[in-house]
């Protein structure tokens, strides 16, 4: 299992996902982490088809990056898994995902539902150009456009970063006297937006992604709106069983998808 | 030449300055100077420290603008922008603080700026055995310049300016690390150079050099140009009090009483120093004579804890931390590379090595006491200008060796270690100098004190060591005679 | 001029740096009208605490001729540990606090004994440091974030006193009390010496070993101190915080005047230099530029803004 | 042995960290059957291909006595440059190539410009530079990764001569004429000379400012050159490649020897250095060190390599 980083918390709950689920089936589950680094990546898929392994499931840091890499994989006959993000080339046995895209658009429906059409919306964005980024923008944008009486009103970088998601939110509270809701591409950027408001008092709406421990806690007790919920230890899971399954009956013939389900993670009990 | 107007007149000037001035912004290092030197002339500039000298060769060489006034070179006037503008005009300096780059060899020093594209350094090694040669200097040319002693490194900058084949040549304090010996072949080379129509600026704070060598003299006096004469129509005494403005007596040392005190016993040994002991008695000062290259500096560095094997009274010397907790202090010989902080202030250096005894409540500095005890050393070595808040690098480098000195002595050691004390120093503030190391001793201090000039050991020294090869050849005791100590260090008499 | 105190010394000396930052707020005074609020200086001295207190400590590092590229992860490993105390092992709050700035300083000082004492590189001592600390805050956390602290941390890090927010105080107390030390004590003097000049230092007596191996321990105090304003802050601690504050630190201090190869310098500059670097990222803030230009935007401006001073300083940095 | 050769007096002067490698190697060879096969050597070269190319580049900038940030950013910008203009300007891939190249040396000189003529600090001017080239890298892709790349680049990574993959062969061109330029040309020894005593270069009549100029450019160019191998490698180009890519390399170099007070050192312990960091992340990938604590490895083990170094060597680094 190459994964891209186990600096975030989400891919450690793959990673323990993926343990799991070897245990069960008796599996050895090597796992590297790239550090969020593409080079390190290919390395560390060289090293592991170096080291000989059955079957190979990554979870690309870049989804074009990965490709001669899952091609070596290839020519030595190794199938390939890939977890989380897509890969754009080479031959793949199965892509187990959840759908930023839809995620992303999800909370953008969830906010526009819940200011009734009108109000002024902040995006604090993720690593500029990073996938996760780039797709859970799109899709947020996307359901702002057909939301017609919401504006986007300030769009901000804070890197996936909660101190950063602090100072950034800290910032634009004092540029815009208006703000209804805020929307970050990850629950860390989340926190930290959500500190700065409970600083100032103002009353905004937080949607964060992930649905981390701590954001799921926030969102109970009523201070963030919601988080949408990736299911990362099921993606580690499934990616395992994924490959119990070519171990038992070989590689399937084209590339199986496996989408793992999103959920929007909300409390009644706060409405 | 042809025009009958100047037939016999003097040839012209390779160079001419004209009312040139240098401000170091709110200071005026030189005000208004002229000055010219023909072909085939040897042209002395004296002065005291901080006169003005290397900043108006500074000018000529290139280095840095005049900030008014004209420079005509062949009678040409221009305007460098950079030191290869200098050299292209047929211009190189011998600088006083020396511009080499350690981490480079010697041959490659020797031809640093002027290399070929592409450095072979078999060739470049061979290419410089001729001109190591004419100086004398027996070290191989592939060597790192890092290693070499100051006094080597000072005939290796000799050597590149020698190898440059220019119209005018400035020596900047050239002989300030080199003995009687390297002086006298300098000398010749000088010589040759002056036949074949080169113009020499020559720039000493050794009257006898310049009375030596030198045709005519010029000297500044705080930026002003004060005297141009020949020098045949001057005496050592015109010339010093142009200088200074007054007599300077010379310094003539009384012997000093013996204390009853027992002797420091040190032993010594390894890196290039044949083993070997000497003692220093408290009152006493010694002197280390030798070539360049023989091992005096290395003797002091040694005794300091910085490399060979040293032990004072049995105990050994492990470190300068050590050899200072055990009463020892030195004024290294290269005041730049081991001297100086030449960022913090004339008052930060000076105080440098004093800081325990200016703390106050266990680690605050008493910014009182540090100010007296700066401006004492500043007043008793005559710093010009007299300012504690300079910055070091800013100083002139006779001045910047002053403060060196000063630090030592402020730390009052039971064993003062001096290394080319003077290095640079003007007549003046030399017998200064002088003085406070002949009280120091009266006071019980063991002094020992390694120096290339004859003069000085002459007239400091009880008892003086002379070195050849990393050994002490012999040791003369007083009274002391010049031609006989020269004679020694250079090897011309051997006692057995 | 010469004789001027230290602190006003340095700010002449940064003169044309003042100048820039001057500037720099006049412009975004004149585009934004929220720019020059009360609330807002004071939201952008809160900002620029937590580098500032991390950039002190480096600037001590720095004028000793060293580097300290481990603080980001020291900020994180400190962070955690006062955390993980402060929600496990039911120490008292005070108690929590001094264990985590005796932690840093301790680690700091780790490195400081591998610098002066083993010799190595700074830059190799403290990358290793870099990993070697973030690893073990991942370690300890099993790389999860920790909340649920004690109510200390957040009046900690919202708290105001006389008006002012706390972590602006204690950034003001790190800056004077290093101030004093690198000004008014025999170790700072020693300070500037070895950086300058180690081998003039170990000449004059100086304990060149025991100096340098303090301004690491120093810089680890610093980092603490930081590690705790931000953990009350976030009220939160995370073991992925203060990546790349290290290069924000650097920057702090070389944009202030102080030179990499040390013994020249001073704390004041550091303090103009965060500021700097805090009213860019604030004024980008406000004036919403995107993401993708922001970049941009940034280094342009540092750059102007360092050749402004060059323009009009006398000695360069 | 002072009238040993440029590279052999270096290398001897990096016994111990050659000495650290080869106990490194025999380490791993006897825990893990698989590390010393040809495959896995070569596996390894690759790997540190692109790191190695830079930090040639930049062992010739902190020679200089400067640094370079900008690397990780200009290698990110100058890759997305050649896959756009590879795949939408319809141009033939030598021209694709040289083009690439004389940006990435265009783009360094100009940092090398500021650094050399407007005399600001080397850290501040690539700093900016780091986030300047980032910055246009993601405005010209919209921040999106280029693929579909014409064949000739994903031969150029996986393409082999005589046996050796090409980055290999790359990287060793890179090598020899760093080290040429180094040792046997004029301006190499004056970089050296600038490096160590820039005073005393200038008053040797040195063009300083035209030499530290080139320096950057080199560094330029040499990244320029790793950004084409590591396109190639990766079959596209990413905006945000090369991130940290400049703590990689200035890594290999130090621990490689060179000083980073500049005037010391060279090409071939940076080699050294580059591959110590690869064997140590190959290694810890082939153990299957947990990630948590293969950074706590990493800096252990380069820290204790560096030791084994200062131990053996004679003088520091
Ligand atoms: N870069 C500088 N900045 C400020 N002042 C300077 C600078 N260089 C020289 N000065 C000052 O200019 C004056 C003349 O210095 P210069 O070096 O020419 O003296 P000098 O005659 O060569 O003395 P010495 O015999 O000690 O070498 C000194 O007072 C010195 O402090
Ligand atoms: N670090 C070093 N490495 C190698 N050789 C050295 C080193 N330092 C000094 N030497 C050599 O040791 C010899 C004695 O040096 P020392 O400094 O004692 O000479 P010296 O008599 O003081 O001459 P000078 O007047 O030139 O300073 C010289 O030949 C010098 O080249
Ligand atoms: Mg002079
Ligand atoms: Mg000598």
């Amino acid at each position: 299992l190459s994964l891209s980083t186990l600096n975030n918390p989400f891919f450690v709950e793959v990673r323990d996902g993926a343990q799991q689920a070897a245990d069960e089936l008796g599996f050895e589950l090597i796992v590297t982490d790239a550090q969020d680094s593409v080079s390190n990546q290919i390395s560390n898929i060289e090293d592991l088809l170096q080291r000989g392994v059955d079957v190979l499931i990554v979870n690309a840091t870049d989804s074009d990056a990965v490709v001669p890499a899952v091609m070596e994989a290839n020519s030595r006959g190794v199938p390939v898994i890939a977890v989380d993000r897509g890969i754009n080339g080479g031959t793949l046995a199965y892509f187990i995902a959840s759908d930023n895209l839809a995620g992303g658009r999800m909370a953008g429906e969830f906010i526009c539902e819940r200011l009734g059409g009108q109000g002024a919306v902040v995006e604090l964005e993720g690593i500029p150009g990073a996938s996760a980024a780039r797709e859970r923008g799109q899709g947020f944008n996307e359901a702002m456009a057909a939301c017609e009486g919401v504006q986007v009103v300030a769009r901000q970088t804070a890197n996936f970063n909660r101190a950063e998601g602090l100072s950034v939110m800290e910032n634009i509270l004092v540029a815009q006297p208006e703000i209804d809701a805020v929307f970050a591409h990850n629950d860390e950027m989340a926190l930290g937006a959500l500190q700065a408001i409970q600083a100032s008092g103002r009353d905004i709406l937080v949607v964060g992604f992930d649905a981390t421990d701590d954001a799921v806690a926030a969102v109970e007790a009523c201070t963030m709106a919601a988080t949408v919920a990736q299911q990362p230890a099921l993606l580690g899971a499934e990616a395992v069983r994924a490959a119990g399954t070519i171990v038992n009956e070989g590689a399937p013939a084209e590339v199986q998808n496996v989408a793992v389900e999103l959920q929007l993670v909300t409390s009644e009990a706060c409405q | 030449m042809s025009d009958p107007a100047t037939a016999g007149a003097p040839p012209a000037p390779l160079l001419e300055m004209r009312n040139v001035t240098k401000r170091f912004g709110a200071f005026e290092a030189l005000k208004g100077v002229d000055f010219d030197l023909y072909p085939g002339e040897v042209h002395a500039l004296l002065g005291e420290n901080g006169a003005g000298k290397s900043t108006l060769m500074k000018i000529v060489a290139g280095v840095q603008p005049a900030t008014s006034g004209t420079l005509r070179v062949g009678g040409e006037e221009v305007a460098f922008r950079g030191v290869g503008d200098a050299q292209a005009h047929g211009v190189a300096m011998v600088y006083q603080e020396l511009a080499l780059a350690t981490d480079l060899s010697v041959a490659e020093n020797l031809f640093l700026g002027r290399l070929e594209p592409f450095v072979s350094h078999r060739r470049l090694a061979e290419r410089a055995r001729p001109l190591l040669e004419q100086v004398d200097l027996d070290v191989p040319p592939l060597t790192p310049l890092g290693a070499l002693a100051v006094g080597e490194q000072q005939l290796v900058e000799i050597a590149r300016a020698l190898g440059q084949e220019r119209r005018v040549l400035v020596f900047d304090e050239p002989t300030a690390a080199l003995s009687s010996a390297e002086t006298e072949r300098l000398f010749g080379l000088i010589r040759r150079l002056k036949e074949r129509g080169v113009g020499i600026v020559y720039i000493s704070h050794r009257l006898e050099e310049v009375f030596a060598i030198a045709d005519r003299v010029t000297v500044l006096r705080d930026g002003r140009r004060v005297l141009t004469a020949p020098l045949a129509e001057l005496t050592p005494d015109d010339v010093v009090r142009a200088m200074v403005g007054r007599e300077v007596l010379r310094f003539q040392r009384e012997p000093t009483v013996r204390a009853a005190a027992p002797p420091f016993r040190f032993e010594y040994g390894g890196d290039g120093l044949a083993p070997g002991a000497i003692e220093l008695r408290p009152g006493e000062i010694v002197g280390a004579a030798g070539v360049v290259g023989s091992g005096r500096n290395k003797l002091l560095a040694t005794l300091f804890g910085l490399g060979g094997e040293a032990r004072l009274d049995g105990a050994r010397v492990a470190s300068p931390a050590d050899a200072i907790a055990k009463g020892m202090f030195l004024v290294p010989e290269d005041r730049k590379l081991a001297g100086l902080v030449l960022d913090l202030s004339v008052r930060e250096n000076l105080t440098l090595a004093i800081l325990p005894r200016l703390v106050r409540a266990g680690m605050f500095l008493d910014r009182r006491q540090e100010g007296q005890e700066a401006r004492r050393w500043i007043e008793r070595l005559h710093l010009r200008p007299p300012e504690p808040e300079k910055p070091v690098v800013e100083l002139s480098g006779g001045n910047q060796q002053k403060v060196v000195v000063g630090k030592a002595l402020a730390t009052g050691p039971r064993v003062l270690l001096l290394d080319e004390p003077t290095r640079g120093v003007d007549v003046g503030a030399r017998s200064e100098i002088y003085r406070v190391i002949d009280e120091l001793a009266r006071e019980g201090m063991a002094i020992l004190v390694a120096s290339s000039d004859t003069e000085e050991l002459v007239g400091l020294a009880d008892r003086l060591l002379v070195f050849r090869h990393g050994r002490v050849a012999v040791e003369l005791t007083r009274p002391l005679d010049d031609k006989e100590v020269v004679a020694h260090v250079t090897g011309a008499r051997q006692v057995a | 001029m010469s004789q001027a105190p230290g602190r006003w010394r340095e700010l002449i000396a940064r003169f044309g740096l003042l100048l820039a930052l001057v500037v720099m707020v006049i412009v975004l005074a004149s585009i934004s009208d929220r720019f020059l609020t009360t609330s807002n200086i004071i939201n952008v001295l809160r900002q620029i605490s937590v580098n500032a207190i991390i950039a002190f400590g480096m600037t001590v590092v720095i004028i000793g001729a060293g580097i300290d590229l481990s603080v980001g992860s020291l900020l994180a490993l400190v962070g955690v540990s006062a955390a993980l105390l402060a929600t496990g092992a039911g120490l008292p709050v005070w108690l929590v606090v001094v264990i985590a700035v005796v932690l840093g300083l301790l680690l700091g000082l780790v490195n400081g004994l591998f610098v002066g004492y083993a010799g190595v590189a700074p830059f190799i001592v403290t990358l290793a440091g870099l990993t070697i600390f973030r690893g073990a805050a991942l370690v300890l956390t099993d790389g999860r974030p920790i909340s649920g602290l004690p109510p200390f941390f957040s009046r900690l890090g919202y708290g105001t006193f006389l008006g002012l927010p706390l972590p602006i105080w204690i950034m003001f107390g790190v800056l004077l009390l290093t101030f004093v030390l690198l000004r008014h004590t025999a170790l700072g003097r020693a300070i500037y010496a070895v950086g300058g000049n180690r081998e003039a230092a170990r000449l004059s007596g100086i304990p060149v070993r025991r100096v340098l191996a303090f301004t690491y321990a120093f810089s680890g105090f610093a980092t603490a101190i930081a590690a705790i304003v931000l953990t009350g802050r976030l009220n939160s601690a995370q073991p992925t915080a203060g990546q790349a504050f290290e290069l924000d630190a650097i920057a702090a201090v070389v944009v202030g005047g102080t030179s990499l190869a040390g013994g020249r310098g001073g704390v004041w500059g550091t303090l103009i230099g965060a500021l700097i670097i805090g009213v860019i990222n604030n004024g980008m803030n406000l004036l919403n530029v995107s993401s993708f230009y922001q970049q941009i935007v940034k280094g342009g401006v540092i750059l102007a803004a360092l050749l402004l001073d060059r323009a009009l300083s006398r000695r360069e940095g």
